[in-house]
Formats: structure tokens, sequence, C-alpha cells
């Protein structure tokens, strides 16, 4: 690869805790990574697990999720609900092929700005080392199959696909 | 849902905030790559958004260029988002048709690499543009203010918190976990820098609060429980049994001399240097000027047995030892929380030996210890019944330490210098002070230090190692040796003492946690309540209409404590009398015919506002009930559960156009 | 409960009575102990300031054969204790260091991933095993006996794991849980001369007179301490000290105290062990010796 | 008289059942053949391809499509039916959102013919021998469909008009959507013909079922003696019901068996699996780490369980980490 691999991240962030500490983060001057794409909910119950993989299926290679820590949503227990559904979706993502590394959920307070630094930068070394997802792209490169008639249909009648051994 | 199609106009708006998003983002390439978006009809950069100019040039362009969606590039949206909506509808479109997108706190402040931020930029620029199609016109709701201020904590802030309110012609409740109101302030002997008399300035305000026809206060009482929002808070107010009928005491003490009990238990009030009775009254100036039986302690109420002098010897017959605890529920639109701080517990650091040798001092016990009604009427005697010749006092401890609290507790010079003064004043003994580096910004502070100087109090530049018995020689015997590396002299010294005080830092109370979820307010890392904004809103907090205010928040000394009280009462003030605040209208609603009345909202819902219609069959919000979470809409089987502000085509959207790299 | 042991040089040496001491009392607690096989010298202190990363080789290959046994490694002796410490931390902390260590250990046979755990005899007694355990198993009360709990500068300094970095009371609570008296003993950190009584002996004399004219002064029948480093400066230069009057201040091993006070008999114990003699003092108190 | 509008069926990777479930019109049979020009249906009437490749563009009203498409052949035959219809209808879940072999799109081609013609206990073939796309014997040539990679539905080959769930879709269904043809009213392109409402609507254990679920365990149907009045979710067991769009008349439930989901999502969904996962595991009690991954010990396979008939439309399509094997190449 010529170009160094810069991972994408798509995060989703209540806007009561993980959100503010991003913004506490921001106002520290602390530095990471500019791999992250943050989506403000009010709640990570809001966060709906079509989100994650409509994220995976758009060309996220990673999925990062920050709520309140338990006990401390602003909605009392909005958080569990989404502790509830990562706990199968993670299955589900890595029973699809998906890494593990690539979808994580982290409790991060409004007063854990520098968490937010070493979540994000933690997560982007992580991705780099076990390379790109790139959904799109795979899906471009399975579909390829279907040209194949394309480009003999129209001329015979009959399959007559070249047999290249 | 079919709606007539309209053309899409959006106006894009990208704030150079100065050079604070400028020098890092590529605003004019943002601004020409967003040009090229769908549906964009004005795309500009502006050097402050938020300014006058910046907001007229939306309302304008709104107007002359017919656009129907806005969106802006600037700070965080927990900043402005305020500022741009209004600035939308002051164009004459609804405030809703408007994003915002962080470009500031998310991107130029956190990121070093000119293009990696800028794509970053204009990622999120695009994201925002195709959200903002989907966005619908919205009405914010109202949500009425009930009158009623709760306070909780009965300190100067409390104090001062309620009185404002009150002269305002407010109803305050004042609750107070103590027997009485006053908090540290009443423990003081002097305030710095003008020396006077705590007490003095402080009773009369509590006498003020006991007698004031608008303020219910409740001492020895906590809140329970919190339910509700802005404007209609629930609280439930638990009052322990102090075993003596309140409206009955007139505080003669009679029955504190009847009782069969030497003194024997630690004062609190006094820190432990005085010992009292099962039955006091904290200090002789408390509010009310109720006495209390420890039930812990008192006889009749840990054994049943006992003769009960003390009910013998009161006229009133006000002593009750079948008292229970209660439980109050009040209604209120507000809540201050002032719940002060915790000094540090010196046990921490036990090579300042406290705790292990009798002379060494907590500046808490020095401030009973010089009081003129403290335990020896102000005589500075020490544990072991000699007066000092010399005393050390040693500042940050448990402040700007490492291994403790890392920040500056902010009154501990102050009041070192003050308790230098004191001390002296008291004992002619020698003083010095060990400290790190001198903090006195605050009116007269630095004059006040000045003062001391002349004099003639030492002042020894270093962070003190330990205190030590062990000595090295004929003039360090039967003295506490203090070791210190004299940072200005370059050496290490050993000063031996008689006394030693510990200017202990402040601490969040060690409840501080369980009294942020019970408001479901926030903590910073270090314990003390957040803020809203740390410059902008510093006695909001993240949930409206609960304020904070004094020690609560973070260190502070009388000053800037009453400064916020009388802050975080305006707040209250302003809240009451507007009548009705206005909610985001962020709240989900259920799309009813695709509703299959499945209940698996239903349960979700922490504020049951999701009900089941037994004649539909389907699921109900009750709008007024809902905070707009969206976790119903998350777990919505059929996505028939709409969340305004966050609906799924608009959440999908972005998505997907965060993603769509240039 | 189970530990591999790391002896050292010290505890097959001069510090024999705390070898057999311990291992006496740690059987009387169900703790099996396993000595490493093939241990090396930790090196000590000296060896650091030589070649650090031979230093934490030498150190780690130590790490490593414990690795492959899975059980935590208990170093009595303070040195070892630190310096295992140390150069497991140095290994995590600072990859470089890690990369070559590895390296070298690779090159004789031996890998290390850094998963031993170095845990202090004196941690695991009151931590683990718990003072409930210990009040259960004392026979003989060290009624009386007046105790100055003395910890060195090895074992909290600079790795506090287990105590607070200047002033430790593990120890005085296991010392209270035998029965003993612990005086208070504010030099129970400070330093005991170290090698200096090798290489300058005025000094290092000087250094551990000091602690024990303190624990005089402080009514202390005998100063107790669980390094064998300090317990041989502070029993052998007592002869050295200056000053008119004489002091003579048994010194003991935290274990030895362990011992008398479960009912060992005093040759599981290496009382004779000692050039300052500790019968005297114990018979004196009237501790039962079995 | 004007002439009879046209009508084809066929089949692609699929059981036979959406064949049945036309005849399961029972005597509306009649009612069809009055109506329409049955022109092609390989299973029940003797047309061949030849014949649909004579026939003009457009020339077929409504064609009816079953099955998903694995084979190049049936990709083949999608297009040229697509080419020659009108409207082109997805008949049945395969053809609809993948359906069961979809579910194959857990697992590499060759993992596939691996199994199926080496490992399977049920199969003798010491030769390992594997179907060739293309065999040369005695000089005579003999060519068969490739074997694609993925499984897809048929809107992911061709173009579709509308759709007709389930597995398979119910005679009333089908009727309807015959009538709308015959009569022209039709609703917008990619409509699907059922209601747009989930399954629980119409599920006759709705009033069972509790507003508090507060899962502690599930069950498989196996497991538990069913009580036939109560809602099956009530009981532990996963019903694909809230997720799944309703017009079967709650045949599976009304038969003692939980919804496995075959209609596929209401129009509002993008990923049926997600979203009955998250309504499911919302309402789980636990609030620990531990305690949530004990209940949820009860789905083994979540994948399997909650996108059945529906893996090809999933946002995810197919395991990712699978790749593209040649398909025509001959070993």
């Amino acid at each position: 690869m010529s170009e160094q691999f810069e991972p994408r991240i798509v995060a989703f962030f209540c806007t009561w805790c993980t959100y503010t500490a991003a913004d506490l983060a921001g106002v520290s001057r602390l530095k990471y990574a500019p791999n992250i794409r943050v989506i403000r909910v009010m709640c990570s119950g809001r966060i709906d697990p079509q989100f994650i993989l409509e994220a995976f299926a758009h060309g996220a290679d990673g999925v990062l999720i920050g709520g309140c820590h338990p006990g401390d949503c602003h909605y009392i227990e909005g958080n569990y609900k989404c502790l509830r559904r990562a706990h199968l979706l993670k299955r589900v993502v890595q029973d699809m092929g998906i890494e593990k590394e690539r979808f994580r959920l982290e409790w991060i307070s409004a007063a854990e700005g520098d968490r937010v630094k070493t979540v994000v930068n933690d997560m982007v070394a992580q991705i780099k080392a076990i390379g790109p997802l790139r959904l799109p792209s795979r899906f471009k490169q399975w579909d390829a199959e279907m040209r194949e008639l394309e480009a003999t249909v129209n001329h015979t009648e009959e399959m007559t696909h070249a047999s290249q051994a | 849902m079919t709606e007539k199609k309209e053309e899409i106009r959006t106006g894009f708006y990208i704030c150079h905030c100065g050079h604070n998003i400028g020098s890092v983002v590529d605003c004019p390439a943002v601004v020409e790559y967003v040009k090229g978006l769908p549906g964009i009809a004005v795309s500009r950069d502006y050097k402050y958004m938020c300014s006058d100019p910046g907001q007229e040039l939306i309302a304008q362009d709104i107007r002359e260029q017919k656009l129907n969606r806005i969106v802006v590039a600037s700070c965080s949206p927990l900043l402005h988002e305020e500022t741009f909506r209004k600035a939308t509808s002051m164009g004459g479109l609804n405030p809703f048709y408007f994003q915002m997108v962080n470009i500031r706190e998310h991107d130029s402040w956190v990121h070093t690499d000119k293009n990696a931020a800028t794509e970053k930029a204009m990622d999120m620029a695009r994201a925002a543009v195709a959200r903002v199609r989907f966005h619908r016109a919205l009405e914010k709701k109202k949500a009425p203010i009930h009158p009623d201020v709760l306070i909780v904590g009965a300190g100067i802030a409390g104090i001062h918190a309620a009185l404002t309110l009150a002269n305002a012609g407010k109803k305050v409740y004042l609750v107070e976990r103590e027997p009485t109101i006053g908090g540290h302030m009443a423990m003081f002997d002097k305030t710095f820098p003008t020396l006077d008399c705590a007490a003095c300035i402080l009773t009369p305000k509590m006498s003020s609060v006991k007698n004031h026809p608008n303020i219910t206060m409740w001492t020895y009482s906590e809140v329970t429980s919190v339910d509700g929002y802005v404007g209609n808070f629930t609280i439930k107010v638990r009052h322990k049994p102090r075993y003596i009928i309140e409206d009955l005491c007139v505080g003669c003490m009679a029955c504190i001399d009847a009782c069969v009990f030497k003194q024997k238990f630690e004062d609190e009030f006094n820190q432990g240097l005085s010992k009292r009775k099962p039955v006091y009254i904290p200090f002789p100036q408390a509010t009310p000027q109720v006495v209390v039986i420890d039930p812990e302690q008192c006889l009749k109420l840990k054994t049943g047995k006992c003769k009960e002098s003390c009910a013998e010897a009161c006229d009133r017959k006000a002593i009750d030892f079948n008292q229970k605890e209660t439980i109050e529920e009040i209604k209120v639109g507000t809540v201050i929380i002032s719940t002060g701080f915790k000094s540090f517990d010196a046990k921490k650091l036990p090579q300042y030996g406290w705790g292990i040798y009798p002379n060494v001092y907590t500046a808490l016990e020095i401030e009973r210890l010089v009081n003129a009604s403290g335990p020896t009427g102000g005589d500075v005697v020490m544990r072991d019944g000699k007066h000092p010749k010399r005393i050390g006092i040693i500042h940050c401890v448990g402040s700007r330490d490492e291994s403790t609290n890392k920040w500056c507790s902010r009154v501990c010079c102050m009041y070192s210098l003050k308790l230098a003064h004191l001390l002296h004043e008291h004992s002619e003994a020698e003083i010095y002070n060990f400290y790190i580096d001198m903090r006195t910004p605050g009116k007269s502070y630095e004059e006040f230090y000045d003062r001391l100087l002349k004099e003639g109090v030492n002042f020894v530049r270093g962070r003190v190692a330990e205190i030590t018995d062990w000595a090295m020689n004929k003039d360090e015997e039967d003295h506490l040796v203090i070791r210190v590396e004299d940072t200005l002299a370059g050496f290490v010294r050993r000063i031996p003492v008689d006394m030693v005080v510990l200017a202990t830092g402040l601490e969040a109370r060690e409840d501080a946690q369980d009294v942020r979820r019970l408001f479901n307010i926030g903590c910073g890392g270090e314990g003390f309540f957040m803020e809203r904004h740390p410059k902008l809103a510093p006695v909001d907090t993240f949930t409206e209409g609960i304020f904070i205010a004094g020690a609560c928040q973070g260190p502070k000394d009388i000053p800037d404590t009453v400064a916020q009280a009388g802050a975080a009462a305006a707040q209250c003030l302003a809240l009451i009398d507007a009548g009705a605040i206005e909610l985001e209208p962020n709240t989900a609603f259920i799309d009813e015919q695709s509703c299959s009345g499945c209940k698996s909202c239903i349960s979700l819902c922490p504020y049951t506002a999701i009900t089941f219609d037994a004649v539909k069959k389907k699921a109900v919000i009750n709008e007024a009930l809902c905070k707009g979470c969206g976790t119903c809409v998350g777990a919505c089987p059929s996505s028939s559960i709409i969340q305004n502000l966050y609906e799924d085509d608009q959440i999908f959207t972005e998505i997907e156009e965060v993603l769509a790299h240039v | 409960m189970k530990f591999s042991y790391f002896p050292g040089c010290s505890l097959k040496g001069m510090g024999g009575a705390y070898e057999t001491s311990l291992i006496a009392v740690m059987e009387a607690l169900s703790v099996q102990l396993e000595e490493l096989d093939d241990w090396n010298c930790c090196g000590a202190t000296a060896y650091m300031s030589v070649d650090e990363s031979k230093a934490f080789t030498l150190a780690a290959r130590n790490l490593a054969i414990a690795e492959k046994k899975t059980d935590d490694l208990l170093a009595p002796c303070a040195a070892c204790f630190l310096v295992l410490q140390k150069t497991q931390k140095y290994i995590k902390d600072y990859p470089e260091v890690g990369r070559v260590v590895r390296e070298s250990l690779r090159a004789g046979g031996y890998d290390y991933a850094g998963s031993t755990r170095i845990r202090h005899p004196l941690d695991v007694i009151v931590n683990d095993i718990g003072l409930d355990t210990i009040k259960k198993t004392v026979k003989h009360p060290l009624k009386g006996l007046k105790i100055a709990p003395y910890y060195g500068c090895q074992v909290v300094r600079p790795y506090a794991t287990f105590d607070h970095q200047d002033y430790p009371v593990t120890m005085d609570n296991l010392l209270k849980a035998l029965g003993a008296d612990v005086v208070h003993y504010p030099l129970k950190t400070k330093c005991c001369g170290g090698s200096l009584t090798g290489t300058l002996p005025e000094v290092g004399a000087r250094l551990s007179n000091i602690l024990i004219r303190e624990a005089k002064r402080q009514g202390a029948d005998l100063i107790t301490t669980l390094c064998p480093l300090c317990f041989f400066n502070l029993d052998s230069y007592q002869d050295k000290m200056e000053g008119p009057e004489k002091i003579t201040m048994p010194i003991t091993y935290f274990t030895q105290l362990m011992g008398l006070a479960f009912g060992m008999p005093s040759s599981k114990l290496g009382l004779k062990r000692h050039i300052i003699p500790i019968l005297p003092i114990l018979k004196e108190r009237q501790v039962a010796i079995a | 008289m004007p002439a009879k509008p046209k009508v084809a069926l066929y089949w692609c990777a699929s059981c036979g059942g959406c064949e049945e479930s036309v005849v399961d019109l029972a005597e509306d049979i009649l009612f069809v053949i009055e109506n329409v020009d049955i022109v092609y249906w390989p299973v029940a009437m003797d047309f061949k391809k030849h014949d649909v490749v004579a026939m003009k563009d457009g020339s077929i009203s409504a064609c009816l499509v079953n099955g998903a498409i694995r084979t190049s052949e049936q990709e083949e035959m999608a297009k040229l039916l697509r080419q020659k219809s009108k409207l082109l209808i997805a008949y049945g879940s395969c053809a609809h959102t993948g359906g069961i072999p979809s579910l194959s799109n857990q697992f590499s081609r060759e993992q596939i013919l691996k199994y199926v013609y080496e490992e399977c206990p049920s199969v003798d073939n010491p030769q390992k021998a594997r179907p060739q796309v293309r065999l040369v014997e005695n000089g005579r040539e003999t060519t068969i469909p490739a074997f694609r990679n993925v499984v897809r539905a048929l809107d992911q080959v061709v173009d579709v008009d509308y759709y007709i769930p389930g597995c398979p879709p119910t005679p009333k269904l089908l009727k309807q959507a015959l009538l709308a043809i015959l009569s022209g009213q039709l609703p917008e392109k990619g409509t699907v013909l059922a209601p747009d409402v989930a399954l629980c609507e119409e599920c006759p254990r709705k009033d069972s079922k509790p507003i508090d679920l507060a899962f502690t365990e599930f069950k498989r149907p196996h497991q538990i003696l069913i009580d036939p009045e109560k809602c099956l979710l009530a009981q532990g067991i996963i019903c694909m019901g809230p997720a799944t769009r309703g017009g079967c008349e709650a045949l599976c439930t009304k038969g003692n068996m939980p919804c496995t989901g075959c209609f596929g999502p209401t129009s509002r969904v993008r990923d049926q699996g997600a979203k009955i996962l998250a309504s499911i595991c919302s309402n789980i009690a636990a609030k620990d780490d531990e305690g949530i991954q004990k209940t949820l010990e009860g789905i083994p396979d979540p994948v399997g369980t909650f996108y059945r008939y529906g893996l090809a439309q999933s946002l995810l399509r197919r395991r990712v980490d699978l790749g593209a094997e040649p398909t025509t190449e001959a070993r």
C-alpha cells in the first residue's frame, strides 16, 4: 500500500456524558487522532443497532458508542438498554466476520475528556493494526461476479463460459 | 408520510472563531467544497458567526435568498445551538430547520494535522447539509415553573441563597443534614483578610433564616428522592428523629444538665477537642436553638433503661423518646445544591503525624482552638497541656499533590496567614509558614500577606517532607521536628517546633456521588459537582432547574461562595418570574398507523410516558412526560416511534454522509 | 496457597535465620513454597548501576522461570523484592528495555511474557492470609515484648505496592496480632547504612547506630526487620557505637517473632544466629520458648 | 375481445413451496385461468426458454419470480424475464429478502461445495468429484450453470416492481395482488404487497402480552410445553412477530409456533435482525455484564435466529470476511 491506511470511525455519543467529554477534550486542547466522526444522540439508549450496521455497511472501519457510566444515565437507565443490545450485537457482528476491535462500547463521563482521547487513539491504533473493513468495496467485489454474465449472455443462447483450466 | 415536495435551499456558514478554527481548518476550502453539495444556495465563511453581524448574515440570507435550511459549522452545539436557532428564526424560518456542526471542540482544538482536520470538517458539514433536508418545523413546548425553591445544605451558601429568594417573596425549603444550620463557616473564628468575626457576620443571617416567613427550615433532614423535571420537581425529605419536639424546645439546656452521663462523647463541632453528652446542642448560637439526642449514645434509646432525668428536667415536656423518622413530600420548581466541602483527611499523610503526635493539629481544629467560644476559650493550649513557643503551619496538605489531590484548594494560603496571625496573637509563639507558592489573589489578600510579613511571621518555601519526634541533637529533643527542603536557601532544614498546624485542603463531600445521582447532575474527575460551563454557566448544571453554589462546586472562599449563592438564587428567580420554561422539542411520538401494539417499548420508559391504549391496541406517548431520550425509538422493532430532531432518516443520512468520502 | 520462592543469596547465606523461620511459619500457615528451579542472583542494586540492560536481563531470567510455574513469586529479601519489581516495571513501561531483555532471554532459551507477580511475604501474610488467621495460630502471645518495627528503605520505596511509602504499618499490625507492644518508631523507613558499611564503614555504622539509639529511646526491647542487609548492619555494628552509654539491641526477623508466637521450637527459627543474643531479652520478658 | 393479460411464473433458488402456494388458491385458480394467460411456468407447463426469448420485450404483463439467485442461470433468467415483463414481482421470502438459501451467505462457496460433495455424512464420493461448469467428454460438451459466491435477493440482480412476502405467501395475498394487477390499481413502485404493520397487530395472543417482559432467560420451542394462548415472548420464546410485517394471518403463532420472520421487516426498517435484537435485548432484566450474558446464552445463534429469511437483504448481506472465488473456473 502506498498510502497509509487511515481508519474511518463513526462514533455515537450521548449528549450528556460522552459528547460533553469530547467537548471538554477540545476545551482542554487534548490532541487525538482525526479519524473519528461523532454523531450526537440524546442518550446511548437511542442508538439503534441498525445505526452500527449501517455505519459498517457504508464504509466505517470501526464504530464507537460512548455513553454515561452505569448508574449515571441522564435518563436513568438508557445506557443499560444500550449495554444489553451491545452484548448481543457484538456477537452478531463477530458472527458476520467483523473483528471485535471494530465495535466498542465505552462509558465516558462528562468529566473524562482525557478518556475520549485515550479511547479514540487506542481504537485507531487497534484498527490500523487489523486493516481496513470498507464494506462498500467488498460489496462491489462480490457483485463483480454478476458481470461475467453480462459479457456473454447477449451473444449466445447457451452458457458458454470459457473454461480456464 | 407524504409531504409536498419543496425545493431545498440550504445556507451553509462556517465560522473561523478568530484563529480558533481558522488556524487549523481551511475554512475557505470547506466553503468551496460545500458549494458543490446538493441543495446549497449559499455557502460562506465568517470570522465570528456568533457575533451580531454573523447572526444577521444568516437572517438576511434567509430573507433575501429564500433559504429554508441552515447549517452552521462552528463550536459545540451545547454552547451556541440556541444562538443560531434564534438567528434562523430571526430570518423568519422555523428554528428547527437548523443543524450545527462542531468543528471547534471536536476538530480544530483536538487535531494538529490541518489536512485531516479540514477533511473532517468537510465530512461533518456534508453530513449536516444532508441531514438538515430531513428536518421539520417544530414548536418548543412550555413547562410552567413552580415558584417554590428547594435549597440543599445550609452553610453560608445555602443561607445566603435562601435569604435572597425569601426576600424576593419566594417560598424556600432549606434542608440541612446537621442539627444546626451554619456549616463550616460557623466553626471559623475570624475571616480573612478583614479579620472580622465569623460568628458576628453569620449568626444574624442564621436567625433571619429561622424567622423568615418565607423560609421553611428543616435541620437534621435529608433529601431522599427527586422526581420530575424543571419547574415541577417532587422531592421527598426525610426528617431524622431528634427525640425532641422541636416546637416545644426553647433551648434552655436543662435536659443537658440533667443527663446522667458525664461529658464523654467527642464534640463534633469542636473537632473532638472537647466532649459533650448524648443530649447536646452543637454550639451556643446553633439554629434552631433545639437540643438533639444521639441515639447511639443515649442510654434510654440504646438500652431502654435510664431514669430519664432529662425528660424530668424539661418543663415543656419536649423530650420524646418515641419519635420516629418522617418523610415529607414537597413540590418545587427549582433546586439549589449547596452541600459544601469536606476537609482533607490528614490521616492519609501519616508522615505529617496527625493522629500520631498529639501536638499536630488540622486547621479546622485550630479554628476552634483560637475561638473565644471554643473548647479552651481561645487559649492556645496544646493536647499535652503546654503552651507552644514555636508553631509550624504546613501549607498544601492534601492539595497540589500527585499522591492525594492535584488541585489547589484556593483558601489554604489565606487561612494559614489568618491562623498565623491569630495564633501569634493568642500565644505570642514564633510562627513558621511552610509553603510551595503563596497564592493570594483576591481583594486585599496580597496586602494581608504583606501585613503578616511585617508582623514577623517566618516563611519557608518548600514542601515539608515529614514531621518527626526523632531528635538529631539536643535542640531538637522534646520537640516536633519539621524536615523540609528550603528551596530558597537551597538546603534541607530541620526546624524544631512545639505545635504543627496542617493546612488541610478542600475535597468534595464523601457522598457527593450519591447526591449527584439523586439530582441527576454531574461530578468532575475530582469529585466536585460540575457546572454546565466553567465560564458562562458557573452555577448551572446539566439538569435544567438545578443549580449549584459554594464549595460543592469547587474550593472557594466565603466571598466567592456568597457571590455564587446570589447567582444561583438569581437563576431561580429568573425561571420563576418567567413563569415557564421552553423545553427542547426532542420528544418522541408514535406513528399510530404503523404501531402493531407489541408493547416492547412500554416498560423501557423510565418516566412512564408510554401507555397502552386498550381500545386502539396501540402504544401512546404522553408528550408532557417524555424527556426525549429516544430509548423507545431505538428499541421499537417496527420503527414506529419517531423522535423529533433525532429521526431515523436524519441519523441514517448523517451516518451515510460522514462516510461518503471525497 | 502456593508460591514460587526466590531465596536470593542472602537467605542462603547470612540471612539463614530469615529463611528457616520463613519456611517454618509458612508451613504452619499451610502456604506451600516451592524454591525456584535454577534461580540466579537478582543483581541487587549494585549491578543496575553498572549495566542496566544486563542487570534487567539477569533479574528477568528468574521472572521467566517463575512465569512457567504460574504461581506468584515470593521474594522475602527486600533487595530482591525491589530489583525484581523494578525489572518487571521497566520491561512493561519501556518497550525498548522490554525488547532488549526479551531478546537476550531468547538467546539463552528463555521467554518472558511479563505475567509473573512478585510478592513480599509480609504482604502475603497480612493481606492474603489475614490477621484473623494469624491471631488464631498464635499459641504464645508476645505479651510485654516492646518492638520497634523497622521496614528499611526498599520494601515500600519507590514502589509502594502494599503500604505507605513513608509510614508503613503492615508489620506494626502483624506484631500487634502476635500480642507484642509496638513502639512508636519514627525512623522505621530511614536508611540503615546499606552497603556503606562495606565501603565507608564509619558512615554506615553511624547510620545504623542512629536507628538503634532511637529504638532504645522509644523504649524498644528489640528491633524487627524484613531485610537481610538491614539485619546485618544493625546486628553487626553495635560495638562501633559512639557515645558514652553502651547499648545492645537485639535484632530479629519478623518471621522469627511469628515462629515464637506460633510456639515453634527455637531450633526452627535460627535464634542462635544473632551477634547480639536475643534469648536474654525473651527470657526477661517471659516469652515462652518452645 | 381484448387479449387476456399474459402472466409468467418462474422459480430460482427455492424449495418449491411458492409454486404450491399458487395451487393453494384452490378453486380461485379457475378465476385466474379465466382472466389471464399463463405464458411461462416451468413447473407446470411445457414452455422452453427459447419461447420466452422469442417474446416481445414487455409483452408479459406480470411475472412472478420466486427463489433467491444463486446460479448464473437464475441470474440470466431473471434478466430475461425482466426484459420481457411489464411488471416483475418478487414472490416469496427468497426472492424478496434472500430467504432460507441466503443463510448460506455465512459460508464461502468452497465451504459449501466441500461440505456438500465431500464431507456431508450421507455423501459417497471417494473421488471427491465436483460439478464442473463445462465438461468435454467423448467430444461432447456439457455445461451447467455457475455456482455464485453470494446468494442474492431478486432486486439485487434486477429491478423489481413489487414484492409479495412470505414463506410461502398466503393465497389471500396472491389473490389480492392479482386483482390489483388486473384492475391496474397498483401502489407506488417498490411496495411490498402486504400490510405495513408488524405481526402483533393480528396475532390472537396480543392481549396476553404483558407490558413488562423483563427477560431473565430465553427458551427454544422444543424446550418447553408452549401455552397455546399466551404471548410467546412472555413465555421466553424468541418470536420475531414484533419486527415482522403482518399479513400472514398469524399462521405460525396460531399453530403454537413462534414467528420466525418470513414476511420481512416493515417498510421503515432497514435491518430486521437488528431491530428485533434491539427490542428483545432492551427488555432483558439484568443490568450487569454477567447477568446479561447469562440471559443471552438462550440465543445460541443470533444470526440464524434473527436473519432466518433475510440475510441477503440485511445491511451486512454476507459474512464480510468471505472473499469471492472465481465461479466459472473449471478444475
